[in-house]
């Protein structure tokens, strides 16, 4: 007795892929789906459980079509609530790889390199939680030179490589260094009591923006970041330096981020901003760090309230 | 420029450590060249000028002033202003009268602190009468004058106009050289530009090996305490090196010398605080693989402040806060 | 209940457990442990004085905890018996009670714990299920959330016998709740903690959101779930129902709830999988349909009854399809969802069937066992030879079926010997052995299972209860693995004499797998610690003598553990695939001589030559055998 | 069971053994060829029966081994089919109505523990087949006839758990006559089920 040769379906591609094996658990329970915030705050059409079942009907080229395919982060929250233990991300991730192999190329924006900026210091590529940039060489003025590029597929657009470069020679669209240093206010303009930095994705209720927006201009300047691995510490001295008297930066709870570290990096850059305020013994300002979590609803109100009540006796000194 | 109508030269050294002093003395005879292209109208640390003779010139009549050191006491100050009356143009040279170097780490601390360990606690000292300068003290010929002290240490352009300004602990002796080339040829550029100095920080002209893609720190090491790469960049070694925000023209002779680049050059092109930008980046670096360890990882820098405001501290924004 | 305390045939004993079972089918010897209750049951009339004049309350277990209960109690009003039980670990010896019990004096603070041996013909076991408790999934917040509770809290305030007489609140502000939201399949079907399916919960909401809907026709019920599952009569008719009654379905399996901190409202995040769209909606109350998990001490009670666990913890019948009540001990049957979540009908069902498979045996006078027992040649044991026994059958034998009398010789009571075979392959003289295992029919086994190139072949040792089981499963779950196994059966881990292993070597074997029970699965209480004793010596043996890691496995694999037998064999095949050749063949002649040093005295133990005579024509006509075909 | 196994004498008459390979349909020869392991036995030594069959356990298997016991006189027999777990007691049962002590018969499991488990190793699965039938026969060679033994039996029952599984059983048992000892570790019996509000599907009280 022989079998006919088994036909190789896009399933069994998937699934010869590191990550991609557990695929077929999936009992399309939709827990992904609810779970990851991104179909709520970006991409209607984003839907892990349906790209899983397109891979499992063969339905390839939509597979590589969907936004699914290229705008999963990794941050897996999924994996963490899926009741089957499937590891989607990677599963996302192997769709991905074969749609690069295919030829296709993720829509979304990448961080921009200015050559006449960049050092080739590196520090781009070993921070990134995505390796999308890497250091090329390539000859000027007669000698070799080194320089950052960015892989468009990879890159998520977190922006933590937009913090940590020292001159300022990676950017993204909306939150470029000049972007982000327009929106501390100038001696001339009104000076709000405390700028935040939040985090798109840490507020998850949609009444917690709301909220968030809601503050009077001069009480509260609410400055969007994609990820608190952003956060640049000149911009919160910067902040300080103008007369608002508080910083509050607003990111995911350990293990929430949507990027896979930036919360962890933020509350790096941060400790050692703490640390040498501490050294330095300069009066505490008040720069402070929160980490909401996705079950916290309501918590963001008790944390500009706590920080408005913190430096509202310089307000009356005032 | 005709021989009768040499250009002036002043050299002035406020709170400082001399070295800059010796890189000037370091041009050997090129000093021979320079003086005869300009005419040196002051320069305390090498030649016999009194103050009066500063106070004797008309204003604005000194054509180009280096001025080396902090601002640490009153008379520094009074030079500093009276020099930039005098001068026409007024460099900020060194790295203490451009960040406020070195002694501007003092910032750290208050003036009673500091004087209690310098004149009474210090381990080489032996001050058991525990006597203390005075500002003024009364001795049989009439009264000793000393500065009073500032209650924190300043960068030149926090008190004066500055015009230029030329990083370095101390300048490089080339970079002098080509800085005086175009001061006496009249080809210096716009005005608060910095001088004798690149625009790109120091990794853009150190040929180390850089990191991998996605290389973490977990743990901090001091130079002292790794058997250093020279191949390598410091910080895939542990090392915190602050060449990715210090700008270039040093000729990273520590860099040579296997040791990470400490900053003396300032922030480069586009950084305004050199340590928290420092801060930006080293965060970044960090293994976040196991969250419960960043604080350790953390801890295992030696002195932040001093390591990343080495040299500009006083330029640093959290210290303006702090003496505001 | 009622009808099980009147019947004179049924001895009711409440607040007692059972604390040791020994003997076998026909002959049980129970211990039950009557716990005190400080109450005599013949002078108690159930008045219920005692729990009024007590100032001591405590949460009562009855009402999942949401209503107290006096430190002296009945858990419910119609409790069976009717007889109140002093908690002592409550009570602080106020004697209230004594006071208001008065001259019935039925209250005894003396009492102590009562230990009752009972001879029984056959036991069934009943013990039921636990409720997976649903703090430990964060993303619901029960615990941390007031108006989240569980499936059978909701049992309880919604039962006009419960704490609130029927009438609805939530904990919250005690206001009746409008808009309610029930999750299904809550830590079910679910791997990180239990990947059963629960059976009854997706009836068992419908028919509260239907209890609901008929008291409170205004009020909002959503159920969120995965897939509703009315395999029975009935069954899908009620779902219907329920749909037209306007109770609404969503398919989606909620990954969050939230809650608004003022008006402790709940926040379901889920997606609507018929919409394939996210949808967060408000509710008052949210209600979990937790899993059914085993009893709590499920793992001690299949230590006492020495009965096999599935995974997941639930007692392992003896074949799931052909003999579902039966326990793999004679005379042990399952009833209800002590074996695996049942339903209501069906536990009903399972209570009658295990009746009857007991009743088989209840109704007999006689009873077959097999007669796979020890049996002693006198002459060869030590009390004979040495004039001294050394006794080591009588430590290895887990029923005390072997006695020594004075000088004589080891002796095996046969009614006791439940033919684990522990004795026999601890003799040192090779003085015992045991029907239909004997060490010459093992020996011309392990001949013929390694006949033909012994050096590609795996001899597996599996003892009857549980790795031969599992065996079984890896083949009926159709788990591929090396079909270089050759499998062999004996009834216990116990059996598997060294000599054995020696000779499998000594044949030349590439490994040899040393399997048996988890410790605490034995089908013989302890001798898969014989057993597991002895696998050890020989692990540290073959280390000395430097084999090869991974040729001398020892694995514990239970009868429902078959993937387990597929990957240790692949293991073990990779470990002989990770050799040469002529690396294998070196390392099985250098240990040759050990092996036929160690083998020795064995030709001497009856049959064995004889077998060994046997064998070598044996393996002679399966060389031939296997040319010619 | 006082006499003692002498095993070297016990085999004095002439074994007479038959093999019986079983096809379960294509679960086993779907994988293997039995009429191969078929060819094998016969050249093993006391064989003088060897045949497949493609239900063993069907009620046409099993009238071949009865008769197949008269026909060739056979005194031994060995069945190469499913797991022990499965048909022992059958075959057990199948030889001793044919007048053959039950444990002359001899399992091999060549169902479970071989086709099912080597789908993909077609000849592996064979050899093996081969090789498992080859240790039953050696075993049967130095099996001996016993007999079951009979235990008395007590007549009363213990129903540990009283939920209502345990509830009816008790009842169930006691109706027949059997005093049953129904244990709780509760003060009360009921179980879950009195916890409950009205049962489905009848909506009725629980308790």
């Amino acid at each position: 007795m022989s079998h006919p040769a088994a036909v190789r379906t896009f399933a069994d591609e998937v699934k010869a892929i590191p990550g991609g094996e557990h695929l077929e658990l999936c009992y399309s329970c939709g827990t992904c789906v609810s779970k990851c915030m991104i179909q709520q705050k970006v991409e209607p059409d984003y839907n892990p459980r349906r790209l899983l079942r397109m891979v499992m009907m063969d339905m390839k080229e939509e597979a590589f079509e969907s936004p699914t395919t290229w705008m999963c982060s990794e941050c897996d929250l999924c994996y963490q609530a899926c009741p089957q233990e499937i590891h989607i991300s990677q599963v996302i991730a192997a769709v991905k790889q074969l749609a690069v192999d295919a030829g296709y190329t993720s829509p979304l924006t990448p961080v921009q390199v200015d050559e006449a900026l960049c050092s080739g210091c590196g520090i781009c590529s070993m921070v990134c939680p995505y390796q999308a940039p890497s250091l090329f060489e390539k000859v000027v003025d007669g000698e070799i030179d080194r320089f950052a590029q960015v892989d468009s597929n990879k890159c998520m657009g977190c922006g933590t490589c937009v913090g940590a470069c020292p001159l300022g020679a990676i950017s993204r669209e909306g939150v470029s260094n000049s972007e982000i240093q327009s929106q501390i206010p100038s001696p001339d303009q009104t000076i709000p009591d405390i700028i935040t930095f939040v985090c798109d994705w840490s507020l998850r209720e949609g009444a917690d923006v709301e909220l968030l927006e809601s503050y009077p201009a001069d009480q509260v300047n609410v400055v969007h970041i994609p990820c608190t691995g952003r956060i640049d510490p000149q911009h919160a001295l910067m902040a300080l330096d103008s007369g608002v008297k508080g910083v509050l930066v607003c990111g995911c709870k350990p293990g929430e981020c949507h990027f896979k570290r930036g919360n962890h990096v933020a509350k790096c850059k941060l400790g050692l901003l703490d640390t040498m305020f501490k050294q330095i013994q300069s009066p505490h300002k008040e720069i402070r760090f929160v980490q909401i979590g996705t079950q916290e609803r309501g918590r963001i109100r008790h944390e500009i309230d706590e920080i408005l009540t913190a430096v509202s006796p310089a307000k009356e000194a005032k | 420029m005709a021989a009768e109508a040499k250009p002036k030269l002043a050299f002035y050294w406020a709170g400082s450590c001399g070295g800059c002093e010796i890189t000037i003395t370091e041009l050997g005879m090129r000093l021979v060249d320079v003086s005869e292209l300009a005419d040196i109208v002051f320069w305390p640390a090498a030649m016999d000028f009194k103050y009066d003779d500063v106070r004797g010139l008309a204003d604005q009549e000194i054509d180009l002033c280096f001025f080396n050191g902090a601002i640490r006491n009153a008379e520094n100050e009074e030079f500093a202003h009276l020099l930039r009356r005098k001068s026409k143009i007024m460099v900020a040279f060194g790295s203490c009268s451009h960040l406020g170097g070195i002694p501007g780490l003092a910032n750290m601390y208050d003036i009673e602190a500091l004087c209690e360990r310098v004149f009474d606690t210090s381990p080489s000292l032996d001050n058991s009468r525990g006597i203390r300068p005075q500002t003024i003290t009364k001795v049989p010929e009439g009264e000793i004058k000393l500065p009073p002290l500032h209650q924190s240490v300043k960068h030149l352009a926090e008190i004066t106009d500055v015009d230029y300004f030329m990083p370095g602990c101390p300048p490089v002796v080339d970079q002098v050289w080509k800085v005086f080339q175009a001061a006496l040829n009249g080809e210096l550029p716009p005005k608060g530009s910095v001088i004798g100095a690149d625009e790109k920080s120091v990794c853009d002209v150190c040929p180390r090996e850089k990191g991998e893609p996605g290389f973490r720190i977990s743990e901090f090491k001091r130079p002292h305490e790794v058997d250093l790469d020279p191949d390598k960049c410091f910080l895939t070694q542990g090392v915190i090196c602050c060449g990715p925000v210090t700008r270039a023209g040093c000729g990273t002779p520590c860099l040579n010398g296997n040791m990470p680049c400490r900053g003396c050059y300032g922030p480069a092109e586009g950084i305004i605080d050199q340590g928290a930008k420092l801060a930006s980046f080293i965060g970044g670096l960090i293994d976040t693989d196991d969250p419960e360890k960043l604080q350790s990882i953390l801890d295992s820098i030696v002195d932040p402040a001093g390591t990343f405001y080495r040299f500009g501290l006083a330029h640093s924004i959290i210290s303006k806060m702090k003496y505001e | 209940m009622v009808d099980a305390a009147r019947q004179p045939k049924i001895d009711v004993r409440t607040y007692t457990e059972v604390e040791s079972v020994e003997g076998f089918v026909g002959n049980f010897k129970v211990t039950l442990r009557e716990k005190a209750k400080h109450v005599l049951a013949d002078r108690c009339n159930g008045c219920g004085d005692c729990a009024r004049v007590c100032p001591i309350e405590v949460p009562n277990y009855y009402e999942m905890n949401l209503a107290p209960r006096k430190a002296v109690y009945i858990p419910m009003s119609q409790s069976v018996p009717l007889v109140y039980t002093v908690d002592l670990d409550a009570c602080i010896h106020c004697y209230k009670c004594v006071e208001a019990c008065g001259p019935l004096k039925a209250i005894d603070f003396s009492q102590e714990d009562k230990y009752v041996q009972e001879d029984i013909g056959a036991i069934v076991v009943a013990t039921g299920f636990g409720h997976f408790d649903p703090s430990v999934m964060e993303e619901y917040g029960y615990g941390r959330f007031p108006n989240v509770i569980t499936s059978m809290e909701m049992e309880r305030l919604n039962n006009s016998a419960g704490l609130t007489a029927g009438n609805l609140i939530r904990p919250s502000d005690r206001k009746n709740p409008q808009k309610l939201a029930f999750i299904n399949c809550v830590g079910s079907r679910d791997k990180r903690y239990n990947p059963g399916c629960s059976n009854f919960c997706c009836m068992y909401s419908i028919k509260n959101a239907v209890l609901l809907k008929q008291m409170y026709p205004n009020v909002d019920i959503t159920i969120y779930y995965m897939d509703i599952r009315t395999p029975s009569k009935g069954y899908e008719e009620f779902y219907d129902r329920a749909r037209e009654m306007g109770i609404h379905f969503v398919q989606g399996r909620p990954s969050l709830i939230t809650e608004d901190e003022e008006t402790h409202n709940l926040f379901v995040h889920s997606e609507d999988i018929s919409l394939g769209r996210v949808i967060e909606k408000e509710y008052d109350m949210v209600m979990l349909n937790q899993a059914a998990v085993p009893q709590p001490d499920q793992n001690h009670m299949s230590s006492v009854l020495n009965v096999v666990q599935s995974p997941g913890g639930w007692f392992m019948e003896y074949h799931p399809k052909l003999r579902p009540i039966d326990s793999p001990t004679d005379g042990i049957f399952f009833a209800g969802a002590c074996q695996g979540p049942k339903d209501i009908p069906a536990s009903v069902a399972a209570g009658s069937a295990a009746a009857s498979r007991a009743s088989r045996i209840l109704h007999s006078e006689k009873w077959e066992i097999e007669p796979i027992v020890a049996v002693v040649w006198p002459d060869r044991c030590s009390a004979t030879t040495k004039g001294r026994a050394c006794g080591l059958c009588v430590k290895a034998c887990p029923y005390g079926a072997v006695v020594i009398d004075g000088d004589k010789a080891a002796e095996i009571i046969t009614a006791k010997c439940h033919g684990c075979g522990g004795c026999v392959a601890e003799c040192p003289e090779d003085a015992i052995t045991q029907m239909h295992y004997t060490d010459a029919q093992i020996l011309s086994q392990i001949r013929a299972l390694l006949a033909d190139k012994p050096e590609e072949k795996i001899l597996a040792f599996r003892c009857q209860w549980c790795s031969y089981g599992g065996a079984d499963l890896a083949g009926t779950s159709h788990f591929e693995y090396t079909a270089n196994e050759r499998g062999l059966r004996v009834m216990c881990s116990a059996r598997m004499d060294s000599d054995f292993i020696y000779e499998a070597y000594r044949l030349g074997a590439g490994a040899v797998l040393y399997s048996g029970c988890h410790p605490q699965d034995c089908h013989y209480i302890t001798g898969q610690k014989v057993g597991a004793k002895r696998a050890d010596r020989l692990k540290k043996m073959f280390e000395r003598m430097n084999m090869t890691d991974g040729r001398f496995r020892v694995e514990w694999i239970s009868a429902a553990e078959g993937d387990k037998y597929a990957r240790v064999l692949n293991e073990m095949q990779m470990t002989l695939d990770n050799m040469s050749p002529e690396e294998l063949r070196d390392e099985i002649e250098r240990l040759k001589p050990d092996m036929e040093k160690r083998l020795k005295r064995f030709p001497g133990v009856p049959g064995v030559s004889e077998a060994m005579d046997y064998s070598d024509t044996l393996v002679d006509a399966i060389l031939k055998a296997k040319e010619t075909s | 069971m006082s006499d003692l196994p002498n095993e070297t004498n016990n085999n004095e008459e002439e074994l007479r053994i038959g093999v019986y390979i079983c096809h379960c349909g294509s679960n086993i020869a779907g994988v293997i060829d039995p009429e191969e392991v078929v060819k094998f036995a016969e050249g093993l030594p006391d064989v003088v029966r060897a045949t497949d069959t493609l239900y063993a356990c069907a009620d046409s298997g099993q009238r071949l081994i009865k008769e197949d016991i008269e026909k060739f006189k056979l005194n031994r027999v060995v069945v190469s089919a499913c797991s022990v777990r499965m048909h022992e007691p059958t075959f057990r049962g199948a030889v001793a109505e044919a007048g053959l002590n039950p444990f002359l018969m001899e399992m091999a499991n060549i169902r479970e523990q071989c086709t099912w488990a080597h789908g993909h190793d077609r000849e592996g699965a064979l050899q093996k087949s081969m090789d498992l039938t080859a240790a039953a026969v050696a075993k049967t060679r130095f099996l001996t006839t016993l007999d079951m033994i009979d235990v008395p039996v007590t007549k009363k029952a213990l129903v540990i758990g009283g939920g209502v599984a345990g509830i009816t059983a008790s009842l169930d048992l006691a109706e027949q006559g059997i005093e049953t000892i129904l244990v709780e570790k509760e003060p009360t019996i009921g179980g879950v089920m009195s916890q409950l509000n009205k049962t489905f599907p009848t909506m009725d009280c629980s308790i």
